[in-house]
């Protein structure tokens, strides 16, 4: 081999060391900066939850509390607010109305994904539908369902009305479409009941969907404002959004916003902590549900 | 599966899903489309005793409304701005996540901040940012994006403020649901980029293959039903965008003395029913359904054509 | 080509953290040479470091220690697509969205420098062809002054034309001055390059035999088919060393025969060095010119697959070698001579006492009724040509001991016991600790 | 996929059809009682109100009168911060004293708009409080549905309850209690174009005019009565401090209100054509006003990004000031500069907002009213109408409750009350008695307040001249006149777009 070649290969394997430390560098700094804009507004809740109120109305935003460190509107917000109760009811329902519409959605998606009957398409496809339509328009026809059947200011109406989640069954018969029908046949011979064949098989398959829905799902809760304000407003009942937005109000009606920004980081960072320790099941589980489309 | 034999069971299966949805969603829709057709009919009214003459008033008083082309408009346009932005950075976002090892974990769940941060410190946080208080001329404040864009030379750019410019709020718009709607996104398409099988990957190393041709030509098709999963999805919810317009204009849907300058579909829908004319909301609604539904159909059809299962 | 592997190790490092031993060795000091143009088999069980080796010829892996040379260019820490390799996956890795003649096509696109040349020099042909034509038909005499001038002219004009801004009128005037402008007509650059691509591969389809299936997905293929398209894929870039891990694994019985004798061919028609890996000793024997026997990332033994079925390097190799399988007795070296049990098959001059194994290849047994070997008849298996005798001895490591005997013989075996003589070139005597070959 | 896309056309055609079906019935469900309340026609440009027999109020007092002994339980909406509770459950304790057979349940349900909402859609299925919060313009949506007790009988009767403790009170209010009421906020009560009262005034407000008076005393300059002289002070702040922006006037709706009412021009009326404004009068002082903005003159708080009173109390001579700011009475304390190491950097000054014509004084009246829904039982409407004439004929808690809520008392009476007086005495101490400042120059300007007309869609009309003015004020250029003409053919079209009666 000539020693132009020679030279040829070293130049080449300089060239590609320095491409590979430049794609480096970039992929950093892409992210780096993309994560910078995504982290921003949760630094200025953060940083608005510490100003005192004189600093946050100031004409000229600061990037830093200059006007002394406000710890004491966590405080504020925790009583004030009366968190603990407000807390409680959330996740209640949150929990409560999420586990009740796990069923119905593993049951829906099994029968979606496993059993043939006339009629499963245009069911798939209305439901499909419903999606499409603004759910602005529900809300009064709703209110007046649920005050004929009696059910205002009780827990039965934060829960019930939500149970069904289109988005989430449709998520699930995917996942459950991708393990093999062999499977379910083979179940079927040796004479295991369709549950317990889901019990056994389907649900363990499935798990990290299940997980992840699960998490979007309270989250739903979390952040529900106008139908709870609507139906279960009294001090029983009150959900975190509601009780968060005008516990800080003063008389004038201006909003004590540093505090509510410390009650809202105080509200965030639950869900905060579920997602870092869920989020291999919430990435597995995304993923598996879309490949066959 | 013996067809009939089961099909009992899968209806006791579907019962629960099918009686909710009955009662909370297919009686509303039908009650919504039952008041489209009564001319400005509204529900206190209808307390009050009053009668609604039947027949297509609403709908053509709202398609004659002078400013429901500008609710068109900006619907349109944010959702066909911001569903493709999003849906690629998201993309890119995916794809440079998955080609590294360290921080992995940790800007994956940077990226997921947004969903748990509240929505009022979104709103407020982008007031901040994009807000000119004072005079523009004054230095007291120009926002925190002109004194960024400062240190590059640009003049202070009048973002949401009085006298701003259309441009300037839709790219404001587009920038706060783009931002909204990332991390959905990344999560979804970094689940599926784990997804796609190695080997195919090598394959096209071994072959020479340069990244952007990887990335176009094995990734984007591998991906193609996430894709079209997303866009669908994030087209449907293009569609009924709102809330980000209160977020950042507030109930005046625009910058000052500009009253609706960026009032989308949904928007018109709530002008309606916060005047308790619930028979003009219900037609704007059924009206802005059927465009979606054209739209998802358009979405589904293109999908099937492209995507590769 | 020739691929010299000097030292290659290759070590992934452990699991956790905590226990840095639990390191894994999959390729310890492996040096080899492969020959240009030579097939040569990877061949161990699982886990033996075939792959991980193959992987790092082709650079998808980096070794930990050694190097690898491509001829003279030392390719260690090169990027798999500087190397001009071939490589073709166990479950093929086609590109599901793209057609056959996409698939084999997707190499060559991004080799578009490379063919941009081969495309000048076909034109340069072509002009060269043209101008003799012109020439001839305006009569004009010293074609040799001609000719002289030609390859200057030509050049120019190629070039010209290679930097399609000039056009083809500058080109005359070098030429003849005063008779009929000479001007080349030549079909765009980028036409003949698309033509070129498509020649390319539809040559390595043809060479695989599947030309006829260029627009089918890949999922719409059988799996000897799709296993043929990942071979055109791999070969049509014309690389200097193409690589095959375990391509027949995935077929059926019948098709595994027909694609081997496929690889043979191709192999041989286009003389590429070739590497493949396989876990099949039957398929490495049958189509290698050379075979590397592996265990646990360590080389056993190189060379001829007759040659190390005949001559094993030890008692892995000699069982690990040949269908059926070798029969292992525990035996033992008494004062020169070989004792199985208390037969004594052989004299052994010049080996120490000692226990041993000895392995005797099934088709080594000759029906004696005075052989030393005697053994209890179990069962006689008659398939055709030859018979196949299942027998049992106390010494015999495996339950039963199996050897081919010619059918023809089927009426001398009958009764409890038979008795064998061995043919000496297939018995081997094994060390019973090192397992290495005594004899 | 392909499947979906036909079982989504079946559903479409499914949806359509079930309409058809579905179209005939109609929601009927039975409100409380069926009257029908369409405004009666008539009534002139600035109404009088028309008297009216207490006899066809849609609520008569039962012959029984209130029952004492049976226990009852109401409902109060309201929008009371957490210090305003704490004075309402010390009154609601007293009450009780009184009538311990009435329970009274009060619900914070958010802002002014969030009660309205609820209430809206509480009415649709029947189950609206007893007792709310209310502007007038929400008063006139519920009486869409007839759903609002109309407290004429009550106020008329001449029945008497007795107390738990033996004492005894007329059920009406005596004559001597309604005079006692500031008239102006009394017939905000009853200005539906029907005559009847709908609700009693709770607690009140206005606008006032702040004014740094340390800066005007330096400066000698005086605090400006009418619009001419305000135009005048301003051009004389800015040749002081050219870096200002003399006056921030933070409600845009108000200032085009109260310039209507000063002006005596047409804004809306509670009958017949609802939306007025489009005048030459009214286009001439948004154009004035306009002319005010370009030069510098004033700011609003849509215009400006923030309340203007964030420019009136900046302390820092550098950055953009304000020293006037027209805002509500209520929200004195924000008007007021941070102590900076211990001293307030300028001393506020409270006046009456500028006048046109000083004969015919307008100031605008905020705050909220207390209304009354009709309920089956009559005992809960009796009990809900003792309670809200003990709020606002109590003088002990209309003081406390003016005190500490910054907004000022319904009555004349309460200036009796000693705790108040010497709240109001504490206005001369500077700084620190702002809000008594701001209560006694509210109490100067009673007669004055004006209330525009109730009906279904008179807050559409509030948010669209505010938007108008909003649009108009930075509008510049040679062709200003028909700018505002177009922004305000703009503004009628939308109101009379979504305003159906």
């Amino acid at each position: 081999m000539t020693a132009a070649h020679e030279i040829n290969l070293e130049q080449v394997k300089a060239r590609q060391k320095v491409v590979r430390i430049v794609v480096k560098v970039l992929l950093y700094a892409f992210l780096g900066f993309m994560a910078l804009i995504v982290i921003f507004p949760f630094y200025w809740m953060i940083i608005s939850s510490l100003k005192s109120l004189e600093e946050y109305r100031q004409a000229v935003p600061t990037f830093i509390p200059t006007k002394g460190w406000h710890f004491s509107n966590y405080a504020k917000a925790f009583t004030d607010g009366n968190l603990g109760a407000l807390f409680w009811h959330t996740a209640y329902v949150g929990i409560v109305s999420t586990i009740i519409s796990l069923v119905i959605t593993v049951l829906a998606a099994f029968a979606f994904a496993r059993l043939e009957f006339k009629g499963k398409n245009l069911l798939f496809g209305a439901l499909l539908a419903t999606m499409m339509i603004p759910g602005e328009l529900f809300t009064i026809t709703n209110y007046i369902t649920v005050t004929r059947f009696g059910w205002l200011n009780t827990y039965t109406v934060l829960i019930v009305p939500f149970l069904v989640s289109v988005f989430y069954i449709y998520l699930l018969r995917q996942n459950f479409m991708q393990i093999p029908n062999e499977l379910y046949l083979a179940a079927k011979v040796d004479g295991t009941s369709d549950l317990k064949y889901l019990w056994k098989v389907m649900i363990p398959l499935a798990l990290p969907s299940l997980i992840s829905i699960t998490i979007l799902k309270m989250m739903g809760a979390w952040n529900s404002y106008i139908w709870p304000r609507l139906v279960a407003n009294d001090e029983a009942h009150r959900m975190i959004t509601n009780g968060l937005r005008n516990a800080f109000t003063e008389s004038t009606g201006d909003v004590n916003f540093p505090v509510q920004m410390a009650a809202v980081a105080i509200v965030s960072f639950p869900l905060f902590l579920v997602f870092i320790f869920l989020r291999k099941y919430i990435m597995k589980g995304v993923s598996r549900s879309g490949i066959k489309g | 599966m013996e067809g009939s034999k089961h099909s009992w069971k899968a209806w006791l299966y579907l019962l629960p899903v099918i009686i909710l949805t009955l009662v909370f969603t297919v009686w509303p829709i039908i009650n919504t489309i039952r008041i489209a057709f009564l001319k400005d009919y509204s529900m206190i009214g209808a307390m009050g005793g009053k009668t609604y003459e039947f027949g297509f008033a609403n709908f053509s008083k709202v398609v004659t409304y002078k400013r429901f082309t500008t609710c068109l408009k900006n619907t349109v346009l944010l959702c066909v701005l911001t569903v493709p932005i999003s849906t690629m950075l998201a993309l890119l976002i995916a794809v440079c996540l998955n080609a590294i090892k360290p921080l992995q974990r940790l800007l994956q769940t940077i990226f997921f901040l947004p969903y748990v941060t509240n929505s009022i410190a979104i709103g407020m946080v982008f007031a901040a940012m994009f807000n000119m208080i004072g005079k523009p001329s004054s230095p007291d404040s120009v926002g925190i994006i002109n004194n960024f864009l400062g240190i590059f030379g640009v003049a202070p750019i009048n973002w949401i403020n009085v006298g701003s410019e259309y441009w300037a709020n839709l790219t404001v718009m587009v920038i706060y649901i783009v931002w909204n709607a990332l991390p959905f996104k990344i999560l979804v398409l970094l689940g599926g980029l784990q997804g796609v099988n190695k080997q195919y990957y090598e394959a096209a190393k071994v072959d020479g293959t340069s990244r952007v041709r990887t990335f176009w030509r094995i990734t984007v098709p591998m991906l193609s039903p996430m894709l079209a999963y997303v866009l669908i999805t994030g087209f449907i919810g293009g569609f009924k965008e709102y809330s980000s317009v209160v977020g950042v204009f507030g109930e005046n849907m625009g910058p000052a003395g500009q009253k609706g300058a960026l009032n989308t579909m949904v928007g018109f829908i709530y002008d309606s029913l916060s005047q308790n004319n619930q028979g003009r909301a219900s037609a704007a609604a059924l009206i802005l359904f059927g465009i979606i539904l054209v739209v998802t159909m358009i979405n589904l059809y293109v999908s099937k054509k492209k995507v590769h299962y | 080509m020739k691929v010299v592997l000097q030292n290659l190790t290759k070590i992934f490092p452990s699991r956790n953290k905590k226990t840095p031993e639990e390191q894994v060795v999959a390729v310890n000091d492996f040096t080899f040479e492969i020959p240009d143009g030579k097939l040569v088999g990877l061949l161990g069980p699982s886990g033996c470091g075939k792959s991980t080796t193959l992987y790092m010829i082709c650079g998808l892996q980096k070794p930990t220690g050694g190097s690898i040379f491509f001829g003279e260019d030392d390719v260690t820490h090169l990027e798999p697509e500087h190397r001009g390799v071939g490589l073709v996956f166990q479950n093929y890795a086609l590109y599901p969205h793209m057609t056959v003649k996409q698939n084999i096509l997707f190499p060559l696109q991004n080799m578009k420098k490379e063919l941009m040349k081969e495309v000048d020099e076909r034109r340069e042909a072509m002009a060269a062809e043209q101008l003799a034509a012109f020439n001839a038909a305006n009569g004009i005499e010293d074609a040799a002054a001609d000719a002289a001038k030609v390859p200057v002219e030509v050049a120019a004009a190629a070039e010209n034309v290679a930097a399609e801004g000039i056009t083809a009128e500058n080109a005359a005037e070098v030429t003849v001055a005063k008779p009929p402008v000479f001007r080349p007509k030549l079909p765009a650059r980028q036409k003949m390059l698309k033509e070129l691509m498509l020649d390319r591969a539809y040559m390595a389809a043809r060479l695989v035999q599947i030309d006829n299936l260029m627009d089918r997905k890949p999922s719409e293929l059988s799996g000897g088919q799709q296993q043929r398209v990942a071979i055109a894929r791999a070969l049509v870039k014309m690389p200097r060393v193409l690589l095959l891990d375990e391509p027949l694994s995935n077929l059926d019985a019948r098709l595994r025969l027909q694609t081997r004798e496929e690889i043979r061919r191709i192999q041989r028609e286009t003389g590429i060095t070739t590497v493949f890996v396989t876990h099949d000793q039957e398929e490495a024997m049958s189509i290698s010119d050379l075979i590397v026997v592996m265990k646990l990332g360590v080389v056993q033994q190189t060379g001829k697959p007759q040659d190390i079925y005949d001559n094993p390097a030890n008692l892995f190799v000699a069982k690990f070698l040949g269908t059926p399988p070798i029969n292992v007795f525990d035996g033992e070296v008494k004062n020169g001579a070989l004792y199985v049990g208390e037969d004594c098959l052989m004299k052994l001059p010049g080996i120490a006492d000692q226990p041993v194994h000895v392995g005797i290849r099934p088709e080594g047994f000759v029906l004696d009724k005075n052989g030393p070997l005697h053994m209890e008849l179990v069962n006689v298996e008659v398939m055709g040509r030859d018979m196949s005798v299942i027998s049992k001895n106390a010494a015999a490591q495996t339950p039963t001991v199996r050897s081919i005997i010619d059918s023809d013989l089927r009426s001398e075996i009958g009764g409890e016991t038979v008795s064998f003589s061995i043919k000496p070139n297939k018995i081997f005597v094994f060390h019973k600790e090192t397992e290495e070959r005594l004899y | 996929m392909k499947k979906i896309l036909i079982s989504l056309l079946l559903v479409f055609a499914m949806l359509s059809s079930l309409l058809l079906v579905a179209c005939g019935g109609d929601t009927t469900t039975t409100p409380q009682n069926q009257t029908d309340n369409s405004n009666t026609p008539g009534g002139t440009e600035q109404p009088a109100i028309p008297t009216v027999d207490p006899a066809d109020a849609n609520f008569q007092v039962p012959a029984s009168g209130f029952d004492t002994s049976k226990p009852v339980t109401i409902t109060f909406y309201h929008t009371m911060g957490q210090n305003l509770n704490a004075v309402l459950d010390n009154y609601i304790a007293e009450f009780n004293k009184l009538f311990p057979n009435i329970t009274i349940e009060w619900t914070q349900v958010g802002d002014y708009d969030d009660v309205r909402d609820q209430i809206s859609t509480e009415l649709l299925a029947g189950n609206q409080p007893n007792i709310a919060y209310c502007y007038p313009d929400h008063v006139a949506l519920y009486n869409v549905a007839g759903a609002v007790a109309q407290l004429d009988a009550l106020i008329a009767s001449t029945m008497t309850v007795t107390h738990d403790d033996g004492t005894t009170e007329t059920l009406g209010l005596t004559q001597e209690q309604i005079d006692d009421f500031i008239q102006g906020y009394y017939d905000e009560g009853r200005q539906f174009g029907d005559g009847f009262m709908y609700s009693l005034p709770f607690s009140k407000s206005t606008e006032v005019l702040y004014y740094n008076k340390t800066f005007f005393k330096e400066h000698n300059l005086s605090v400006p009565t009418t619009w001419d002289e305000m135009e005048a002070l301003c051009q004389k702040i800015l040749e002081i401090d050219d870096h200002c922006v003399p006056l921030g006037y933070d409600s845009e709706a108000n200032w085009f209100i109260t310039m209507c009412e000063q002006g005596k021009t047409p804004y809306t009326s509670a009958t017949g054509e609802h939306f007025l404004f489009n005048t030459p009068e009214n286009r001439a002082f948004v154009k004035r006003f306009s002319e005010w903005y370009a030069k510098g003159y004033v700011t609003t708080q849509g215009l400006y990004g923030a309340y203007t009173s964030g420019l009136f109390i900046e302390p820092d001579p550098t950055m953009t000031r304000s020293y006037m700011s027209i805002g509500s009475s209520a929200g004195a304390t924000h008007q007021r500069p941070d102590r900076v190491d211990g001293e307030y950097p300028f001393e506020v000054g409270i006046a009456p907002i500028p006048q046109l014509d000083t004969n015919n004084k307008k100031v605008i009246s905020q705050g909220p009213s207390v209304c009354i829904f009709n309920a089956s039982d009559p005992q809960k409407v009796l009990a809900s109408w003792l309670f809200v004439k003990y709020l606002t004929t109590n003088v002990e808690f209309q003081a406390e409750f003016s005190m500490v809520s910054g907004y000022v008392p319904v009555i004349k009476s309460v200036e009796t009350n000693e705790a108040y007086a010497n709240f109001l005495k504490s206005a001369e101490n500077g700084n620190d008695g702002i809000a008594a400042l701001s209560a006694k120059v509210c109490l100067d300007q009673e007669e004055y307040y004006y209330a525009s007309p109730a009906f279904n869609g008179s807050s559409k009309a509030r948010d669209e001249v505010g938007a108008l003015l909003q649009k108009c004020l930075p509008l510049t250029g040679s062709n200003l006149e028909d700018q505002i003409e177009e922004a305000f053919e703009d503004a009628i079209d939308e109101c009379e777009y979504f305003v159906t009666d």
